[in-house]
């Protein structure tokens, strides 16, 4: 039967990454000499490479092979689409994909239905012909940040977002998230959303005309940490790091690094590395024939300095930490 | 007179800054082989250009067959029966002899979807066996030689059967033969009822084969003449304004040994061997393709000398490259001005300071009063006209542009000058003025060499002539010696060629 | 220098007389990564393979083939992507629409007909660099791709369409074959009509051409227009592979482009350029991506890789020719 | 007949003489954007914010000088984003392990100048494109940054770098000052050396450059090296205003470059360019961008603006000169 397109936000057919082993138990065993196929979108971004350390986590764990390729940059969408084509040739058996946009990957949807190969589409496009998706709520990143301003700004003000790449989905979805919540109560207006192309300079310079032009501005949302550490630099060179806050998303090393440093005010962790373990595991679950729903929901949590010791350091495991957090 | 074929109605032209031609007027009959004669800079080009719709007059009316016609585009002069042979070669490099003299007006099949190439090449060639049919019309223009490319340029004109051909200097690289058939076929064209434009420099020619000439001196005419009744030297003083003194030919040559070459080989020529003194003028003389530009390219480090020696003033040479050959004091002057000669959106000041930039500057910075002084100085000592430094060097006439390259190697000290055709292009009154100047510039000390297609002016100019052929030098011919007929049959091969001494 | 002393293929009449010298250093560029990667990778020189790579190379080709059009009138197109991306967006809109699947065809090529009118009318009459103008159109058309649709993908592309452009034809891509199809018609038009010479004598020598009487304005609009219309084919077969369009579809494809073109022998100053050239410049790019996929090279390695073989194919291919 | 009927500047040896009539083109195209983005976002006009556009506008100016340069001698290089990544790692690589600031911005140069050497000897010796030597060392500096780091951004680049190169003097950002000396610098290389004059010949007929002596090979590898050089420099500007390197930055320079080269007047065809016309050029791509984050024009209308813009501003460009 047709698929409705898939609204990876909003599906129904869904569960939380921390019910599947209660719900469907142990990762059965698995078929001899088995190989699993990564694609990702780019190596030149931390996030991913993070998310291919999560895949190798899990494979090294139950013992099987994964091959994790990305196309040349971010945007190479035929070199993508190349990558994964290759991997369905090949004969992999199962495919997690985290395409450059919505559409680019399609084709090898078909062709690995073809060639009955399980694809798992992993963060942040959304193809909507994709029969399973893991993943973490886009929209959430940007209803989280809105939430903290709510509650620890009761005064409202002027907000402004710097936005990723114009139309790629996730940066839709988190802008619209934050902007929608945090309009919703009327103490707070957003002043700016300006694009910020992924690009730590342009938001730099957005920030920067941003503050001159609203010099009482409460704070920024940013669609990525990448861009918030540019904005952080903007705030700090007119010295206003005491009043406004920025907000990244991702969770990406470095701005667990700045978070620390009392600079960035807070991120939007979603766990590649976790995703990428949740991802491995739902693949390899659908390779033993289990039945999982179409969308498996990743953890994401809003870091900030005060949680900051809860997800990093010696003798933290972020897994067990979540999973506490889920009520498990 | 009946209705003229053409008739210019007070043309004027003006470019920013300059007015190039003012209130032109005159008229060809059918049939008329008609001179345009003037300066360098004079505005022949211009009017010419205007007639084949390059440019646009800024002022009155081109007449044919008494209807006035403005052409805005080359397309309309064509079809207007109006065909122009340019001063300058209007080529493209990469497409065949063939397609380049049908361009713009394919012979198609299919409906004009398919170029007929056969056809087309057979036609070029028709045209081309009239002057030269050792031409291929399916080689790609590129690989032609100069001379050649002009052959190619006078038979696209030819292919048209216009009523007026204009001929901006056609035979600026040919030789005398090749104008002998070309001068058949204008006379045979003539009497078919085709008039003729005829613009060059070379005097002889005009009066072989125009009726009628008009004179022009700074943008205006200055008066119309009947040639089988004036005078060679009246034309000129009409012309230049002045009267030009004949000349008589003064050797500096001294037994100083400048440049000695010894067995040269390049891609190009062979064997070659010979002493140049100081003080002397060395005339090389020969058939088009004949290897005379390739032997003063060799000297100039521009090709690559396979084998043999070159010494300068004793000295051995290794010149890998034209820098080396300027250190060395040779200067060129190539052939082809456009192509090899000058940075065409550059100041003529800077087109002649660039080889010696070093010379200008101090502390690594060009020291423009310095090399303004030498501009004026040099520049005005070629006769520079418009005298403006500083006006880019493509707005110059040709004759301007080559007196500029000239004063290039003036400024760069070069002892060894090398000089590829030097007056092609250039007007009767500069070039007894670059034949006064080669003389004196072996007075002083100079070595010159200059290959000539103009068998007058290697005689003028030479204290010894060298002919080649076929990429050998074939005879060495003291001043004595010379006559056109010797230097011919040399050069043709007619001769008991190959004499013991070289 | 560089270009006078070069020794020029003399070009033959006779049907593929024309695989000039050029395009045999060409050629053997891409014998020596056919090879190289044969090696490495064994799956690499299967058939399946082998057809893999060429419809992997098909869009780019297409594109490069008015890239090489535009390239030799002495022009460039950056805009390629952007006008595929509006084309894309379009005939996909018409087509989810229901518009019948040769009416929207017709629409998309006829967005490439717009596109390219524009780029080509401000090159030949307003007088602008090609570099600068297509820059401008290459934002101007992405905005337009992105207000139409609002930043969606426009799903749903109907079937009978997909098939027409992602089907095959005994065993052959279609898309493979209408790119061979669109190839053979640039080779003829460059080769046997007028417009061909028009278009090497405008980046040849302009100045020449006019004189000529040349219709230098028209051949240049033209080039551009094809250009643009290859790009909407590309897009089709993209959105026939996809069966989706995307308004940021078509990303950094004039470089793909550009670097195809360059590779086959396009100068871009103008005036020089091979059809056949064009082809096997895109098939090295397609076969390079393709192997070092297949070996599983590192993204960042690949990317080395990805230059130091432009390199390197631009340097065999200058030995192969010889220079003086 | 494009260029031989336009009327051309004549150059003068006065100081500042050279403000020619397309660099008064420039400058109206750089009026009307401040004219109009004055009346539509009452800050833009303010001083503080006139200072914000020159300092955001100095990266892309240091590079499109580097760039004018590398374009009037012929060429184009479309490498200096990624040779500004490459020197930028490694000069805050070097800063983070302590060396001297002045010995890492040295050694950071100094890879601008290797990055420049290999583009500049592949096109002068080895005789090949320019534009595709540099789309190949666009990838190879590229992966070379990336490898290097991994892909991480290099964090923790020391206060005495940054407030050198974020720091102000008298109000004005240092960035704005170093940039107003690298172009006077050009400006004086172009029009006070011998090597401008080289450059400008090289670019304007190679073949007649050679045969008058003017050493081919060395100017064109200066000139590629200058914008390495510069590239390395901007890198550092960039590194000291956001306090990190990364890997991936400097994507898309090149096309900034070039556009602001060519909106100031260069010819990408070779021999002809302004440094005046540069600067007025960056500024004006500066001035664009923000104008339009200050009236919050939404994403999809930015770059339809941009790409409008770029094309209105060389239109009142071509319309001041006057032609033909
Ligand atoms: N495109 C142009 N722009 C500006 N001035 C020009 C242009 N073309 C020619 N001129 C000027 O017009 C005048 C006439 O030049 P023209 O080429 O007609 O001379 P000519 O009589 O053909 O000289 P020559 O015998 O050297 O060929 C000269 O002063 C020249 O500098
Ligand atoms: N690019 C080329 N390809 C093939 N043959 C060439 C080429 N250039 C020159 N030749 C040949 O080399 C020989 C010498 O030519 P060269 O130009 O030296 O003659 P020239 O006496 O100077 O004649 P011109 O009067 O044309 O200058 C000729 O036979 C010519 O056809
Ligand atoms: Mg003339
Ligand atoms: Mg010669």
């Amino acid at each position: 039967q047709e698929l409705k397109p898939l609204n990876s936000d909003s599906e129904p057919d869904r569960m939380d990454w921390s019910e599947l082993e209660t719900k469907f138990g142990a990762l059965p065993t698995l078929p001899e000499a088995f190989r699993v196929g990564g694609v990702s979108k780019t190596l030149t971004n931390e996030y991913w490479r993070s998310l291919g350390q999560g895949y190798q986590k899990f494979a090294d764990k139950v013992g099987v092979t994964v091959a994790y390729q990305a196309a040349q940059s971010e945007g190479d969408q035929l070199g993508q689409l190349t990558i994964a084509e290759g991997m369905v040739t090949q004969g992999y058996n199962v495919l997690l994909v985290s395409p450059q946009t919505d559409a680019n990957l399609q084709p090898v949807i078909e062709q690995a239905k073809a060639a009955n190969v399980p694809v798992v589409n992993v963060n942040d496009a959304v193809i909507p012909q994709a029969e399973h998706y893991v993943g973490n709520v886009q929209r959430d990143n940007g209803v989280r940040v809105a939430k903290w301003f709510i509650e620890n700004r009761p005064n409202g003000g002027k907000v402004a977002i710097v936005e990723g790449q114009a139309g790629v989905y996730a940066a839709v979805q988190r802008t619209d998230g934050f902007k929608s919540t945090i309009e919703d109560g009327g103490k707070f207006t957003v002043v700016a959303s300006v694009p910020g192309n992924w690009d730590r300079q342009m938001s730099y310079d957005a920030a920067t005309n941003i503050l001159q032009q609203h010099p009482d501005l409460v704070g920024f949302y940013c669609n990525n940490d990448g861009m918030a550490l540019g904005v952080v630099e903007a705030v700090k060179a007119v010295g206003l790091e005491d009043k406004v806050v920025v907000f990244g998303t991702d969770g990406i090393s470095d701005a667990y690094k700045s978070i620390a440093a009392g600079e960035l005010t807070g991120t939007v962790d979603s766990f590649p590395v976790l995703t990428g373990e949740v991802a491995m595991e739902v693949a390899l679950r659908l390779v033993a024939d289990q039945k999982l729903p179409r969308v498996v929901a990743t953890p994401q949590a809003l870091i900030t300095k005060e949680n900051i010791n809860d997800f990093q350091g010696e003798g933290v495991d972020v897994r067990t930490v979540l999973m506490k957090a889920a009520g498990k | 007179m009946a209705v003229p074929r053409l008739a210019f109605e007070n043309i004027s032209k003006v470019f920013p800054g300059v007015k190039a031609l003012s209130d032109v007027s005159f008229d060809v009959a059918p049939g008329e082989i008609h001179a345009l004669l003037g300066e360098n800079g004079a505005g022949k080009s211009t009017l010419l250009r205007i007639l084949s719709g390059v440019f646009r007059a800024t002022e009155g009316e081109i007449k044919i067959d008494g209807a006035a016609h403005h052409f805005k585009r080359p397309e309309s002069a064509r079809q207007a029966g109006i065909a122009m042979i340019h001063q300058e070669l209007q080529q493209v490099p990469h497409l065949t002899v063939a397609q380049n003299m049908f361009l713009g007006h394919s012979l198609t099949r299919f409906g004009g979807i398919v170029v007929n190439r056969r056809e087309q090449e057979r036609r070029a060639a028709e045209a081309l066996a009239m002057i030269d049919p050792t031409i291929n019309p399916a080689a790609p223009i590129s690989t032609l030689k100069v001379a050649q490319r002009q052959v190619v340029e006078i038979a696209r004109a030819l292919l048209d059967k216009a009523k007026i051909i204009a001929m901006d200097e056609p035979t600026s690289s040919l030789t005398p033969s090749e104008f002998e058939r070309l001068a058949d076929i204008i006379e045979r064209l003539s009497t078919r009822g085709v008039s003729i434009i005829y613009v060059s420099h070379k005097m002889d020619e005009v009066f072989r084969v125009c009726q009628r000439a008009t004179v022009m001196r700074d943008g205006k005419v200055v008066g119309m003449v009947d040639l089988k009744k004036t005078a060679t030297a009246e034309v000129i003083a009409m012309m230049v304004g002045r009267e030009l003194l004949a000349e008589e030919h003064h050797s500096h040559a001294t037994t100083t040994t400048s440049v000695e070459a010894r067995n040269l080989n390049t891609a190009r020529v062979r064997d070659i061997s010979f002493d140049l003194h100081k003080g002397e003028v060395l005339g090389v003389a020969g058939l088009v393709g004949s290897g005379r530009t390739e032997l003063l390219r060799a000297l100039s480090g521009a090709d690559k000398v396979t084998s043999g020696t070159i010494k300068v003033d004793g000295k051995l040479l290794t010149l890998s490259n034209p820098r080396a050959a300027i250190a060395a004091g040779i200067g060129l002057l190539p052939e082809e001005r456009k192509r090899e000669g000058i940075i065409p959106d550059r100041s003529v000041t800077i087109n002649m300071a660039l080889p010696s930039m070093n010379r200008f500057s101090k502390g690594g910075f060009i020291n423009h009063r310095k090399l303004k002084r030498a501009a004026e100085d040099l520049l005005k000592r070629v006769n520079l006209r418009p005298f403006q430094l500083d006006r880019q060097i493509r707005l110059f006439s040709g004759g301007n542009q080559q007196k500029a390259i000239i004063a290039r190697w003036l400024a760069a000290g070069s002892r060894i000058l090398l000089f590829d055709e030097p007056t092609r292009g250039i007007d009767v009154g500069a070039k007894s003025e670059i034949y006064h100047l080669i003389e004196v510039l072996a007075a002083e000390g100079h070595s010159v060499i200059v290959v000539s297609s103009e068998l007058p002016e290697v005689m003028r100019v030479s204290d010894r002539v060298l002919v080649m052929r076929d990429g050998i030098i074939v005879a060495e011919l003291g001043r004595d010696e010379l006559s056109e007929e010797t230097i011919v049959s040399h050069a043709v091969g007619k001769a008991d060629s190959r004499p013991g001494a070289a | 220098m560089s270009d006078t002393t070069q020794n020029a293929a003399v070009p033959s009449s006779k049907l593929f007389g024309s695989f000039s010298v050029r395009d045999t250093g060409t050629l053997i560029g891409l014998i020596a990564i056919v090879v190289l990667f044969g090696l490495l990778a064994p799956d690499f020189v299967s058939q399946r393979n082998l057809l893999n790579i060429l419809q992997q190379s098909s869009i780019n080709a297409c594109l490069a083939l008015g890239m090489t059009l535009v390239i030799i009138s002495g022009g460039i197109d950056l805009s390629v992507g952007p006008t595929a991306a509006i084309a894309a967006v379009i005939t996909a809109t018409l087509l989810v629409a229901g518009i019948p699947v040769p009416l929207a065809i017709l629409a998309g090529l006829g967005i490439g007909v717009i596109c390219g009118l524009v780029n080509g009318v401000l090159v030949a009459y307003a007088g602008l660099q090609p570099f600068i103008v297509t820059l401008g159109t290459l934002s101007t058309y992405r905005a337009i791709a992105l207000i139409y649709t609002g930043g969606n993908p426009v799903l749903g592309v109907p079937q009978g369409f997909r098939s027409l452009f992602n089907g095959s034809l005994l065993g052959i891509p279609n898309a493979v074959i209408m790119v061979a199809v669109v190839a053979l018609l640039a080779w003829m038009l460059l080769k046997k009509t007028p417009l061909g010479e028009y278009l090497l004598a405008v980046g040849g020598n302009e100045e020449a051409a006019y004189v000529a009487g040349v219709p230098i304005a028209v051949t240049k609009i033209t080039a551009y227009v094809i250009s643009a219309v290859l790009a909407a084919l590309a897009s089709m077969i993209l959105i026939g592979r996809l069966g989706a369009a995307e308004p940021i579809l078509g990303n950094l494809w004039e470089l793909d482009a550009i670097a195809a073109a360059a590779i086959g022998g396009a100068s871009l100053m103008g005036g020089k350029g091979s059809v056949i050239g064009t082809i096997l410049g895109a098939i090295i790019l397609g076969a390079m991506r393709n192997g070092l996929t297949l070996m599983n090279v590192q993204a960042f390695y690949q990317l080395l890789a990805t230059g130091l073989i432009i390199l390197v194919a631009m340097m065999i291919d200058r030995v192969t020719r010889g220079r003086g």
